[in-house]
């Protein structure tokens, strides 16, 4: 029984099908992490592949910020993605809203709507960041 | 009946999905090569599978998992059938049902791109299926046996006399195998129209379990394309270069519509397949 | 004051917008800015690298005639200036009904300085 | 027959931003198409009562991280009209290289999301490795890779020293090398062309009325190009809009591709002319006044408004940008097309969400 607990962490930590939902902001994040997956960087090395589709994802990138129409997206998302997942806020826009928080049609950053596991600073964050970001997640899956 | 036969379909079926899983796995490896990058380790469609094991099961309605676990075992009574050394025919049929329980999965559930999937899921099962059935009658021609069994021993090159019908099988195997340029029911690739098709509305462990019947498919016809030269090294090389060649044909095409699988490929195929057919009758 | 810019009356909006476009004139854009009172709304034209503007000085909650069918592209930037400014369009298509950019909860907002903007906020989760 | 509503959107893999389509498709044919907005909108044009004059130069290159450059330059240059400055050459010819190296990062991240709406990975992975020697210079002279933060009022916050210079000339002609290599794929390729070519077609006049702009009119056999205004340092250079005449999605694809090749001339003829001296124009001036001004993007033109009076705080800014214009010829598109090729010829506009929204 330890053995396949063992193993299923493993796999866990091993695969990762990601998804990236970019919110309201200027979109540098989003091509920041399709970067991260073309040949200079290769997310597919880690075994991260991008999957587009909620029902087969374990790692959420949210980037952009909540605003009032898209809360609702956001949730629904959430909500299709089977447990355990990983949720990674990319960018400050996702962090706190950044330099839109004042906007009128902004709420705030990702963790107003979704509790957010990783935070990866930055505007936008470099490919090698977001990297790092969902691997420094992989803890969450010990448990 | 003899009981110690049963031992060669038992192994089958559980070295098939691992052979499966391996040729995913190098499959990977090697496409992300070709295209500049350094890629997932081989054993990556292993990790893939069990980690969607130990996932929440949310399944759309009960229906769902039902037809997963008829699709995986109609998969895996294939091989087995098979590896029994059965009938070709029933294996013919065998195969029909397992696509058709693919099919009720995709399209009982309420999504549009998992329907649309499904449609278009049964007009490739429309092109290929008439090619499958000539590639069996061709066996039966050449070798006058039915069952794989006496094909297997039978032995001697196949391929030889159908060179023609072995491409057809191999456009079969592009179309069967999801690869491009005829991956628009349920590609791997996810930036695609359907969202994954067929497979959008399965997640956690019947995705698994259609992932595993996948496996099985693609060992069931890498075994079919290992009868066309029945002796172990033979066969082996037989099975490295038609993989080979899949991996180079899915990295140097786009993909294609279904509309223009319809028009350029539906009745060529099975044309080229009965051309050879005819040929090797006279 | 913009450069080669005369100002309309919203009733005879339609003529000018129909001399434009039979003189090979691109519709660019439009802006509305809130003054006291009522909108400013530009109407930006184009051609050959050569631009020229209609203003109309609307009041509060008037509607002003579409140009969509005069310019195809006109619904988007019609329905954008519903949203922010609350000016009607009559015989817009499609109608959005000021739900385009916003949602219902975020009212009309006047997007200008020194008119105050009217925004209700509810609390995320 | 069939027909059934499909919500393309807000989240799908083939948009990298929300943006929903609704499609009625009947018989995987779509009928009518409504989209949906609002999922991307900040209100940012409404920042001007919080920040400065100055501070909006940050917030206009935060409307879109595909063209930030030309926003930032395109918002300097508006400013810098009003207090009636104007930058020095160095200065606006350093705009024009970091502007064009800019559109070729886009138009390369736009090649590559188009071959892989086509599903062809392989090609994709290629683009997108060239387009990291682009990324690379873009990072090696201003610090970043998307919000590359060069403008400010009054001309650019960074020089470029010899060395600058030898690397982007260097880093372009592998990029050349690299594009020539994959021209017989994406131009010719039987299968691409199978999939490109008369799919959303879009007539000459009918874009036109639309009120198409950049590419896409360019493709339709328009020459229309707002750099022949000649702002900035434009003017000194000589050069002729990329116009193809199909109209349809290989045409798009056309255009971007020799665009690239045509930021590559102006980029080398500007290194070229490089004049020395100072790299900004002060002021103490507060803007006063009402201005419209257009630049090129690499999605088309952009038009800024800005109604200031002479106090720190804009008084309204208004940004009419290219996907907005684009927005009315893909809903003219769509209706007839095949359901397969939506996600092709939804992206051969190169729509930027952001950007529309704003």
């Amino acid at each position: 029984m330890g053995m396949m607990k063992h193993l299923m962490v493993r796999s866990r930590r091993r695969s990762l099908w990601m998804m990236h939902f970019c919110l309201g902001g200027c979109n540098g994040c989003s091509i920041e992490i399709m970067a991260a997956l073309t040949p200079m960087y290769d997310l597919e090395r880690f075994g991260i592949l991008n999957t587009g589709n909620p029902k087969h994802t374990d790692v959420l990138l949210v980037g952009g910020s909540v605003n009032h129409r898209n809360r609702r997206t956001l949730k629904n998302l959430i909500d299709q993605i089977p447990a355990p997942r990983l949720i990674v806020a990319v960018g400050t826009c996702a962090l706190t809203g950044g330099i839109f928080n004042e906007a009128y049609n902004i709420i705030g950053g990702a963790n107003r709507v979704v509790d957010v596991d990783v935070y990866v600073p930055g505007c936008p964050p470099k490919p090698e960041a977001v990297i790092d970001g969902i691997l420094s997640g992989l803890d969450k899956f010990e448990q | 009946m003899n009981l110690a036969k049963l031992w060669v379909p038992a192994a089958a079926v559980i070295a098939a999905p691992v052979f499966g899983g391996l040729i995913a796995g190098i499959d990977r490896k090697i496409s992300a090569r070709l295209q500049g990058r350094y890629g997932p380790p081989i054993l990556q469609p292993f990790y893939d599978l069990y980690k969607l094991f130990g996932k929440d099961p949310l399944a759309v309605n009960r229906w769902q998992p039902f037809f997963a676990a008829m699709y995986l075992f109609g998969a895996a009574a294939s091989v087995a059938w098979l590896a029994l050394g059965g009938d070709l025919l029933v294996l013919f049929f065998l195969t029909t049902f397992t696509v058709g329980f693919l099919v009720l999965g995709a399209s009982c559930v309420p999504s549009p791109f998992s329907r649309a999937g499904a449609g278009r899921e049964l007009l490739q099962a429309l092109v290929y299926e008439p090619v499958l059935i000539l590639v069996f009658a061709a066996i039966f021609q050449q070798t006058g046996r039915w069952d794989a069994a006496g094909v297997w021993r039978q032995g001697g090159v196949l391929l030889a006399q159908t060179p023609l019908l072995y491409l057809c099988l191999f456009l079969v195997l592009v179309i069967k195998l999801r690869k491009s340029p005829f991956d628009f029911s349920a590609s791997p690739h996810a930036h695609q129209e359907l969202v994954r098709g067929v497979l959008t509305e399965y997640s956690g462990p019947f995705l698994a379990m259609v992932e595993l019947g996948h496996w099985y498919e693609t060992a069931l016809l890498l075994m079919i394309c290992a009868l066309f030269w029945s002796s172990v090294p033979g066969s082996a090389i037989l099975v490295a270069a038609t993989v080979a060649g899949l991996i180079f044909v899915d990295n140097l095409f786009p993909r294609l519509t279904w509309r223009w699988m319809m028009a350029r490929i539906w009745l060529p195929l099975p044309g080229l397949a009965l051309l050879n057919l005819i040929w090797l009758m006279v | 004051m913009l450069e080669s810019t005369s100002l309309v009356d919203a009733d005879r909006l339609h003529s000018h917008a129909g001399n434009l476009k039979e003189n090979g004139w691109r519709l660019v854009g439009m802006t509305g800015v809130a003054r006291e009172g009522g909108v400013d709304l530009f109407y930006h034209f184009d051609r050959e690298l050569k631009m020229t503007n209609l203003k109309v000085e609307t009041e509060e909650d008037e509607t002003i005639p579409s140009i969509g069918d005069q310019f195809p592209g006109a619904w988007i930037h019609e329905n954008e200036i519903q949203d922010q400014f609350g000016i009607r369009f009559d015989g817009l298509d499609p109608d959005y009904r000021r739900l385009f950019f916003l949602e219902e909860n975020v009212e009309a907002t006047p997007i200008c300085r020194g008119v105050s903007a009217r925004v209700s906020k509810e609390p995320g989760k | 027959m069939t027909v059934s509503v499909i919500p393309v959107g807000p989240q799908h893999p083939v948009f990298l931003e929300p943006f929903q389509l609704k499609l009625v498709v009947e018989d995987e044919v779509v009928s009518e198409a409504l989209p949906r907005f609002g999922y991307v909108h900040r209100g940012l044009e409404a920042l001007v009562v919080s920040k400065d004059f100055r501070q909006m130069t940050r917030v206009a290159e935060r409307i879109c991280g595909i063209c930030s450059a030309i926003h930032g330059m395109t918002y300097c240059r508006a400013i810098e009209k009003l207090l009636g400055i104007t930058p020095p050459p160095r200065a606006q010819m350093l705009r024009l290289v970091w502007s064009e190296l800019h559109r070729m990062h886009s138009h390369l991240l736009w090649l590559g999301l188009f071959a892989e709406a086509m599903g062809f990975e392989s090609l994709f992975m290629q683009i997108f490795r060239i387009r990291e020697t682009v990324m690379d210079i873009l990072e090696q002279t201003t610090g970043n890779r998307v919000i590359i933060s060069v403008n400010v009022i009054g001309g650019v916050r960074r020089d470029l020293d010899a060395e600058g210079a030898d690397g982007i000339r260097r880093a372009l002609k592998k990029v050349a090398g690299d594009l020539e290599r994959i021209r017989p794929v994406l131009v010719d390729d039987y299968s691409v062309r199978k999939r490109t070519e008369e799919k959303g077609i879009l007539a000459k006049e009918r874009a036109y009325e639309l009120g198409a702009v950049g590419p896409v009119l360019r493709a339709s056999g328009i020459s229309q190009d707002i750099r022949r205004t000649g702002y900035g340092a434009y003017g000194e250079l000589d050069f002729e809009p990329v116009v193809e005449s199909g109209g349809d999605c290989q045409a798009r694809c056309k255009v971007r591709y020799r665009e690239l090749f045509q930021s590559m001339d102006l980029i080398r003829s500007g290194l070229d002319r490089l004049s020395d001296g100072e790299i900004q124009t002060k002021s103490k001036e507060k803007p006063e006044g009402e201005i419209l001004v257009r630049s090129e993007q690499p999605r088309g033109e952009v038009v800024y408004y800005i109604r200031a009076d002479g106090s720190k705080h804009l008084q309204r800014l208004r940004i009419r940008t290219p996907t907005f214009a684009n927005m009315a010829a893909l809903m003219d598109l769509l209706p007839g097309l095949d359901l397969a090729d939506v996600p092709l010829v939804t992206l051969s506009l190169d729509p930027c969400i952001a950007c529309t929204e704003r």
